[in-house]
């Protein structure tokens, strides 16, 4: 078969609504999309357990420990499932793991602000879980099979998550001044970045049409964006907190919440790497790889000594 | 309440106290590492296992808490007691080092944990025998990953061995502890509640040899030798203030508040 | 009072913490190589410094607490604020590094500090003029020590060359915050109090540069270029929050006591 | 001239109270002994860092910050002090020094012990310095003159030390009854230590007639002590503290304290090794030292250079 016919049959898959899965022919741009993007939700998986880690150490309640340990021990596991999946599609979790190190793979950039006081650990996962929900929504009906049973997964518990966030700010919004102070300054500071979480606006974004078409994506930043603001704005009311938008308002006619614009400045900065923490964060990720290597050199070596050692019986 | 001997409450609340002030401190300990590890699957692996030691030490917590009554709850009694106070033993506040002297702790503790629980079945306190029976199946795993994985590292590169050894150096004299019981545990043995831990010395040091044995590592026999100890009656090394300064501060700060 | 000015109290209180915080959180960073520094000459220079800079700090937290009246004390203002609450620059709180990276810090902070209390000599406070004079004596012999390590590390070794680009390449991201000025420092400038820290941008790059260039390394044109920004109207690094637990953990722990 | 001649030159001077010089005739023995003696002193006052050390970033004011930084900076000067005093007898302060990290040279046995509160600076002021005092009284005359001089400096410096020491503890005893509590609890630690740090029984004493002959030592070891335990009984009064020893009183006939025996299995255990700190302070001493050395280096190829240089202009 000539590449256009397979392209085309596999192109009527997708249409069809029915999966690719890692045997089937496709599209080398289709793989490399895949990859990238990918890999690049699995580092985010990864790098965000470090801001939210920041606090299990000083978690204010042995609950809230407990709850925020199973946390980001969950981040591992999505970690875990993407990283499968990246395999499926024939790159190796140590490639796909040096790519993050040597600066080549990205990971979301909200992970380069800090945890600076407990309520932060509440807005990560009302507003950035909340907005990483909505992309993974959409990502559970993807067009690869793997990535899009791993999302399946990955969504029933994030949404468990977000849920413990707004608790946690919950439980805030009805302490002590201080504790409300601590609220809303979280919610001040987290607000905007997890705006700049739907990437650059359609208008801008670079990747877009050809995901949509191979339904990788099916919503465009813009309307998941917006979704997010409607679901946000109503929740807020809950917790008795102004989101720091004075632009922020009821648009009876598109039914939807305005808000104003976004500082495309601050996150192409951050993008670019000079956001609070990028530098600590790939930092931290390459020490922990690298001091682990005695262990993994260590587990593979034994491994080899055991099986030698079977061999040696079984003969 | 559920007080069910004519013993002190005090010397209960100090039995049950050492118990949960071990698995509180390992688990801060072992939490450390989240985000850390070697290896993604070791990274979940561990903060499992911290995950099941803070749930004991709620467990226990709690109990101590309804023992004590005055409104004590087990958040005051992990976060509102002064180093003085914590009865943990030492090896539980020793810092991390590498993941091997992580592990080789987690089996020393963890096989010692096995034995005490499995004991602490037959305990004539109801509560303390069903935290036992509900915890033992935590423990029986983490005694089968440590050991798995001090088998791994100890019969592994020449590095590896030689970082287990270092680790075996480091941690046996802070061994001996399990086994020198404090006064509120021989009363605990007294009225039938608590267990001897004199008694489980030499089964510890067995499944310990076997699995240093298997692991190629040198095999310790002087378990009687001269070891750390202190921390079961509050006198502790220099790092549990400084791991009681991080855990204890929003509780500190915040006094009184609702997290 | 001592309030010589019309301008807030709360501004003026605001200008002398963000003074106070910076020599607080370097004096004790510095403090942390006390008994660990690599020759004991030097262990016992950085901790003169960071004697001097707690000195200063204690100066300064007296006067904002004189005037913040109702009973504040130095104390409370260094034990009993949170981090949000603080005001010093990032790179004041940044972790030490190697020895390289504690005095490159220092010099960058000590070259920015000389010439704020050179200006700071001719504030209509009367009260931080004296501050200023009294440790600008102090200021310039740690602008000389930490100028002569910065050479005889970026002239020393191939090890120690390298170690010290690392240093800048670390730390010059954390300088353009000294010189963007914060609405307190704005608002001082205007009644003739406080330093225009922009002002003492060129004169503190040309200081720097000159002593890169003799250590060799390679001398920063770009004090432009994108820098971290935000300690002092308080959003700090995640590294405060941990200084600030271990720092005040007596005070919190002991509310009320007297030392 | 004979060795004997030289020897009898030798001991005329110390019987006659003239100080021995570093270029005077001095017995092989004599040297070795004070090298021993200094460099343990100095190592005593370099380890003995690391326990006060311990509670500089925690001390609970910052007038106790500032004085206890301070006092640990004392501690390292005179550890120059006595450096110095051992190069006057020919050995390198870098030879000393490996032979700390080697295990080769002792310290002070006391400083094997852990600082668990804030009491415990307190303790080892009054308690640690006030008997370190007597010893270094006595030494002020010792026969080896820049031992002796060196001596004199730090005297001055302890005195105040201790009397910093007995300062915080008397705030302590006059303030909560935690504190209270804390005061106690630490001098209940610290007590029999401190009576340890004169060394053993004069009957076991090894080395302390020669010494006492050479004038390095003028006082024994039980003379010593009985002098601390004299002094502190009375000053223990003040601050209102019991001290742990149930033998301790008063014998009007010897007119002394009569006080119970130390527990010499741990004194012994502590000194071979088995102290709760003592592979945690060597470890600390030998890890600044590692870690320093390519500071060092650096420092001596760039003097290296700079002379160069400079010979480069003189020609």
């Amino acid at each position: 078969m000539s590449v256009q016919e397979l392209e085309k049959i596999f192109q009527d898959k997708v249409d069809q609504e029915i999966k690719i899965e890692p045997k089937d022919w496709m599209p080398d741009a289709y793989r490399k999309t895949l990859v990238r993007q990918i890999s690049q939700h699995a580092h985010s998986e990864i790098v965000g357990m470090l801001p939210e880690g920041n606090w299990i150490s000083r978690a204010p309640s042995l609950k809230r420990k407990a709850i925020l340990l199973a946390k980001v021990q969950d981040e591992a596991g999505h970690g875990l499932y993407l990283y499968s999946a990246v395999e499926t599609l024939g790159t190796t979790r140590n490639q796909t793991i040096e790519d993050l190190h040597s600066g080549k793979a990205k990971y979301s950039s909200i992970f380069n602000y800090p945890t600076l006081t407990w309520a932060d650990i509440g807005a990560i996962g009302w507003l950035v879980d909340g907005a990483a929900i909505l992309n993974q929504v959409m990502l559970c009906r993807a067009s690869y099979g793997p990535y899009a049973r791993a999302m399946v997964r990955i969504c029933k518990e994030e949404s468990f998550h977000q849920r413990q966030g707004f608790e946690i700010l919950l439980v805030l919004s009805k302490g002590t001044p201080e504790q409300q102070a601590m609220c809303q300054d979280a919610i001040n500071r987290w607000w905007w970045p997890s705006l700049m979480m739907f990437g650059p606006k359609d208008s801008e974004s670079t990747h877009s049409d050809q995901s949509m078409t191979w339904k990788i994506k099916r919503k465009s930043n813009d309307e998941l964006r917006q979704q997010f603001v409607d679901m946000i704005v109503e929740q807020a009311k809950i917790l008795n907190v102004t989101l720091p938008d004075p632009a922020l308002q009821w648009n009876a006619e598109r039914g939807h919440y305005d808000f104003g614009e976004i500082d495309w400045v601050e996150f192409w900065n951050v993008v670019k790497g000079n956001g609070p923490c990028n530098k600590q964060r790939l930092e931290a990720r390459r020490k922990a790889w690298d001091e682990g290597a005695w262990v993994r050199d260590a587990a593979a070596a034994h491994a080899e000594k055991r099986k030698a050692r079977q061999e040696v019986k079984a003969a | 309440m559920q007080q069910p001997v004519n013993f002190s409450t005090d010397q209960l609340v100090n039995y049950i106290l050492n118990l949960a002030d071990n698995t509180l401190i390992l688990s801060q300990r072992n939490s450390e590492w989240c985000g850390h590890g070697p290896v993604l699957e070791q990274d979940i692996a561990i903060t499992n296992i911290s995950l099941d030691l803070i749930g004991q030490a709620r467990s226990l917590y709690q109990y101590a808490a309804s023992l004590q009554g005055g409104g004590t709850t087990e958040d005051a009694l992990a976060y509102l007691r002064g180093e003085r106070e914590f009865k943990n033993c030492l090896i539980t506040e020793l810092p991390n080092g590498d993941w091997g002297q992580t592990i080789l702790r987690q089996l020393f503790f963890s096989v010692f944990q096995q034995l005490l629980y499995a004991q602490l079945l037959q305990s004539k306190d109801a509560t303390l025998a069903a935290i036992a029976e509900k915890s033992l199946k935590e423990v029986t795993y983490h005694v089968r990953w440590s050991s798995e994985w001090v088998i791994r590292l100890g019969d592994g590169t020449e590095e590896s061995h030689q970082r287990m050894e270092k680790a075996l150096e480091t941690l046996w004299s802070y061994t001996g502890e399990f086994f020198i019981p404090a006064d509120y545990e021989t009363a605990a043995v007294a009225e039938s509640i608590g267990v001897d831990v004199t008694a489980l010395q030499q089964p510890w040091l067995e499944k310990v040899q076997e699995v240093l044995q298997e692991a190629t590592l040198p095999v310790k026999e002087d378990a009687k030798a001269w070891m750390h100890t202190g921390g079961k009656s509050g006198r502790h090394t220099e790092h549990l203030g400084f791991i009681l300064a991080e855990m204890q501060y929003m509780q500190r700060a915040y006094p009184g508040a609702e997290w």
